[in-house]
């Protein structure tokens, strides 16, 4: 086990996929020298020269348009989109293109490609800087969507989406970068569990907290803090966005009976939108209460001074834990 | 401040401010610039050139009756860009992968398609017209330009590779408006990428008129770029082949990429939904009906005593048969059945759309087990 | 009232919002001389000039970048988008500008810009022409979200979507382009329901079926069907899909207790997803089964001989009916 | 085959291939194109540039005190780009409406910018750092590209409504390999739209040196779209004045849009959160602190004998007066309170929002009567 940032474990990640396999490149603004925006390509440049670590022109539908046609040629394109706010140039040639190539085809060419969007808030940064877009993608048939919330899983899930034959776009909170765990560099990618599954973060028997992302930190706070008022919290980090792992969601919720569902992004038809309508569909009668849904408004990004009113924090998570408990609000009393 | 390319007054000014070897008329003109890239075409293969034309506008033809006769959902006729699609085509060599528009019937007929690759897609059947791979051909594209930027991207790839092939793609002068064309143009000036771009300029983007794309010249962007371009007319097959031997010799010899305008035009509706006497004049079809690029090709045949009856016979024949075997495929495809909606969708299982493929199976099933 | 085509209805709508105000600008592809592909702008050229419906290059984004250029500076633009798997290219234009420009600048700058789409399947198209994208706006803060399913709406909502200073997407089926209905032309726009409203359009107490679009026809043919098996199904067509009308779809849930919402599009992170959500949250003590989604399936669109296998159609829908309502399937006998 | 544009060896070449009429040196240059467009500009003009360039020099460096001190989230420093800002700016009227990215300081300086104007969105407050319409410039821009067509559009209104105003927009190197920069060319010559595109082209975009998205000058692009451009040392105010005096002339009359790229320098970082020492050389930095675009005029007013003491004390005392209120309004701004965020999502009612806000406002009500 190595103790890394979960910045440091893509970088990790990339780095062994590009050994694993020289068909991987990788191509984004800024990668090069100055090692991403982000710093998450620092290195490889020097390691794998400027034939697999690619500066582009500023324009994301052209490196988009490119990794597909790096793909027809047989190579695993690795995109790096600068923010999340800027990958909507490239909507296009994500679902026109990369999204439905394979199915266009019957599976004749391969779309191999992942897309790394460095993702959402609590940066405190300029506007477009910290958007939640992961609900188009999810919405977007034929492609994969993964969001990390540790330095483990990013290591492993993100050789996954590069070793998947299908497009992956993967989702990267930018404000767990500097958040440190512990990660298995030698872990075989063939023994790990598949990429699609999601991870009982913690075991709990009286609600069911469902999360993704940096939001799973603040859902195990909350775990915490209910447990001082004696409530068993189970948490559930989603991780594959698409395929959701619903046999895990619908254990957890059979075993609960209520259910929260939280995520930055915005809510009409979001992914807890999603998640909440395939739980009553499948475990209608085990619900003791109405699933709800806790998330960022139904509003563009507010300026960085607002921001925290726009995030869920670990007080909106406790306030509809006690709603789907109907018990009065822990905080506040309300609701009684 | 800087010079000031002249617009182009009308249509048919077009042609004069072109490449070409071939007039109107059949006669030949010198071109210093394009002769020494056809200066082996011996009337023999001009004769085969003339003759895919020709097989070309017959398969086309067949594609239009065979939509009107309700075969087909939809048709794009290339009828008038013969020349530019076999001109083209014929130069490019089996290695090199091809990224088309939708348009390009003449150019996957040069790629060796088999009879049904022609219609299956716009039959509804299939995504993709053809299998890629056996043609070195990406599918048809519709969403207009983005196949430009998979040329670039295939071309870099080449690069890598340390090949020395070359990716073209084919777009239409509409095309030359979309972000995702210019950003081929920059990305493949960037890398030097081994790429042709070939604008299909047939006057038309469904009912606007080149104009409300472009005033001037469209070859005369690409050099801003860094990207060293030639205009040619496209209604001669000589030109656009010499045109498209430069541009791969540019290209494959690490030199970067390079740009073909070839100026010619849609004789046809824009597919057989369209209706062109909306919009266009009579007049103006009647002009390019005299600069058809068979007549043409014939023409300067004929006045060499190089065409005789049985060539013209056996071209026709062979016209015939291919669009009898394209009819044949055509009526004798079979849909794929229901559950074949969820083929493809994904290379490696996805839980969520195994889970609903197994339910609407189910649910297929419950109806055959009523009766 | 007069009888026209929902094409027409639509023409009519356009022609009246000219009239009624002469900042008002068509912008599209081949929408002058041919009348746009669907002839929707026919004769509106001749009428108005070449200034104010205007044929644009070809470029979404560019389109929809200068509508809101003629936004900044007073004009109300008119987008006619060709088909629907034609907005991806606009689409960075319209999430981070057309819906976010009022919010960036605290309602300074308005945006009434309407994006017309001729919109959904079932008419044996080729490839992105069959699309139904609508979720991707329903998430998108900052927008308005309308789908007509006949004519007398399309002209009423038409009008409203022109005049409302918010931007609005505004989906027109075109498989009902034909379709006929009558339209007073003269009613005052004054006098019409806001544009977000709801409407029953066939009152039932057995379950309520949600659409919106084409398929509000094959909702409506179901509750004939079902009518003749004894149950009643109340059809809500929700016309708007951002915001939704909450107040109705739970009005009626309470009624029935029991729920089918079925869309073309597909079903992750979809409209009906959402709708569900939000009827779980509203109405879960009313609920007497797991509402239930019929829509298409999380494919891309398929080739157009495929494309009734993945259409709801009539049987779909009251398969899922007899399941919210816990009977066999009327059909086939199954799930007794 | 099409004339190949010279590709750029290094950037020393850069300002030697542009125009200029002030030499690094300060000395005047005789230049036929340019020279008259700025004959009315005397010494007292050129002082009053040159107390511009200075304010905004100074306006940037409290920029980035402010965030280094925490009181800003970011901030993109414009330091080296006063002449292109400063000359570019001062010569669009009033009534004209700018479209900028975020860089722009020295143009919203140019248009009247109050003190908390330059630091409001950096600050993180508000999503616009000022009222647009009382400086006529639209809100500053993130997204790469996308206010050119916003200003085309724009220009397109101003021709409906037989305005003589002319939109302008400002932009950067890298921007120009974006689709929405090319499109916007392309709608720009279609409609002959009023409209004047400035490149700042400073060098990087970011960590990418120039020649990833063009080893060609970018103004040579312009002429391709029937679009003319100028090519002119962005660190001579005077060339930038002029040039900008020529392209809104010519926009204005009715001559449709008209290109500037100006050749200038970022000193300093992208922004305040890069590290510049990551990619680029101190050389380089160095060669450009030679060619410092308020020095350059200094020397010639000096040499003129234009430029006294007391001069440069009023303008050092005028700078400082701006930054002082700036900083002032900067640690003056009271964030809007927490339902603010649901502020001017919509202009009109939307039921949807309207209840998530009301159940936010009972959620934070909640913990007000907790106490
Ligand atoms: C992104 C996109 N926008 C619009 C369309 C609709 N459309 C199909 S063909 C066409 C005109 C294309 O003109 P051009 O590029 O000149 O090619 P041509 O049809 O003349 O071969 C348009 C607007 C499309 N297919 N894709
Ligand atoms: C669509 C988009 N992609 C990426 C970015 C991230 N980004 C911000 S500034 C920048 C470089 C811009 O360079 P240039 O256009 O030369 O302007 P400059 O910063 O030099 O003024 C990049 C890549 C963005 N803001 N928008
Ligand atoms: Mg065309
Ligand atoms: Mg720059």
């Amino acid at each position: 086990m190595t103790e890394l940032t979960l910045g440091k474990a893509l970088g990790a990640g990339l780095r062994q996929a590009m050994h694993d396999d020289d068909k991987v490149v990788l191509l984004g603004e800024d990668i090069g020298k100055l090692g991403g925006v982000f710093r998450i390509t620092d290195g490889l440049l020097d390691e794998f020269g400027a034939a697999r670590v690619i500066d582009t022109p500023l324009a994301e539908s052209g490196i988009v348009g490119m990794a597909v046609g790096l793909a027809f040629r047989g190579y695993r394109p690795v995109v790096e989109i600068q923010f999340d706010g800027f990958v909507y140039p490239a909507f296009d040639q994500i679902v026109a293109q990369v999204a439905k190539l394979h199915y266009r085809t019957q599976g004749r060419v391969k779309m191999p490609i992942t897309i790394r969007i460095p993702w959402a808030g609590g940066i405190g940064a300029a506007e477009h800087h910290s958007e939640s877009p992961e609900a188009y993608f999810v919405h977007t048939a034929g492609l994969r969507v993964i969001a990390v919330s540790n330095p483990e899983d990013a290591y492993r899930s993100l050789r996954q989406a590069i070793a998947s034959d299908d497009p992956v776009i993967f989702f990267e909170p930018k404000r767990l970068y500097h958040h440190k765990g512990d990660v298995d560099l030698a872990a075989p990618l063939a023994d790990a569990p598949p990429m699609g599954l999601a991870r009982v973060v913690r075991a709990g028997t009286d609600a069911t907290l469902i999360t993704y992302g940096a939001m799973v930190g603040t859902a195990l706070q909350a775990a915490d803090a209910a447990e001082d008022d004696g409530i068993s919290l189970e948490v559930i980090d989603l991780r594959s966005l698409s395929p959701v792992d619903y046999d895990s969601v619908a254990a957890s919720v059979r075993k609960t009976g209520r259910v929260v569902v939280a995520h930055e992004a915005s809510r009409e038809a979001g992914v807890a939108a999603e998640v909440i309508a395939s739980i009553t569909e499948r475990c209608f009668e085990y619900l003791e209460s109405a699933p709800l849904r806790v998330t960022g408004h139904d509003i563009p990004y507010p300026p960085a001074k607002l921001e925290k009113y726009h995030l869920p924090d670990l007080d909106r998570l406790l306030d509809a834990v006690d709603r789907v408990l109907d018990r009065p609000n822990r905080l506040t009393g309300a609701g009684a | 401040m800087s010079p000031q390319i002249t617009p182009i007054a009308d249509t048919a000014q077009d042609l004069e401010l072109s490449e070409r070897i071939l007039a109107p008329d059949g006669s030949r003109v010198a071109n210093p610039l394009l002769d020494p890239f056809v200066a082996d075409v011996d009337p023999a293969q001009l004769r085969s050139l003339l003759r895919d034309m020709v097989i070309l506008r017959r398969i086309d033809a067949e594609g239009v009756a065979l939509q009107r006769q309700g075969q087909l959902g939809l048709w794009a006729p290339c009828q008038g860009q013969e020349a530019t699609q076999i001109g083209t085509a014929r130069a490019i060599a089996p290695e090199d992968y091809v990224f088309p528009s939708y348009r390009e019937t003449g150019v996957i007929y040069a790629r060796g398609a088999q009879p049904g690759d022609y219609v299956r897609m716009w039959r509804g059947e299939e995504g993709a017209a053809y299998d890629p791979a056996a043609l070195g051909v990406a599918p048809l594209q519709i969403i207009i330009g983005a196949q430009t930027l998979h040329a670039v991207g295939y071309a870099i790839g080449i690069q890598h590779d340390g090949a020395d092939e070359v990716a073209v793609t084919y777009f239409g002068d509409g095309a030359t408006s979309q972000g995702d064309v210019n950003e081929a143009m920059i990305f493949a000036a960037s890398y030097q990428a081994p790429v042709v771009f070939v604008c299909q300029n047939n006057h038309w983007a469904i009912s606007e008129p080149v104009a409300v794309q472009s005033q001037y010249p469209i070859a005369g962007r690409a050099p801003g770029f860094g990207i060293p371009s030639v205009r040619v007319d496209g209604n001669d097959v000589l030109a656009c082949m010499a045109a498209m031997r430069w541009a791969l010799e540019h290209a494959r010899s690490g030199k970067g990429p390079a740009y073909i305008e070839a100026v010619t035009y849609r004789m046809g509706p824009h597919t057989t939904a369209d209706d062109p006497t909306r919009y266009r004049d009579e007049a103006e079809l009647e002009s390019w009906r005299r600069r058809d690029p068979i007549a043409r090709v014939e023409a300067h045949l004929r006045a060499a005593g190089e065409l005789t009856q049985e060539h013209l016979a056996e071209t026709q024949a062979a016209a015939d048969a291919v669009a009898k075997e394209m009819r044949a495929a055509c009526l004798g495809m079979v849909t794929r059945p229901p559950l074949a909606v969820f083929d493809g969708v994904y290379a490696e299982p996805h839980t969520g759309l195994e889970r609903q493929r197994d339910e609407y199976a189910a649910y297929l099933a419950s109806f055959e087990s009523e009766v």
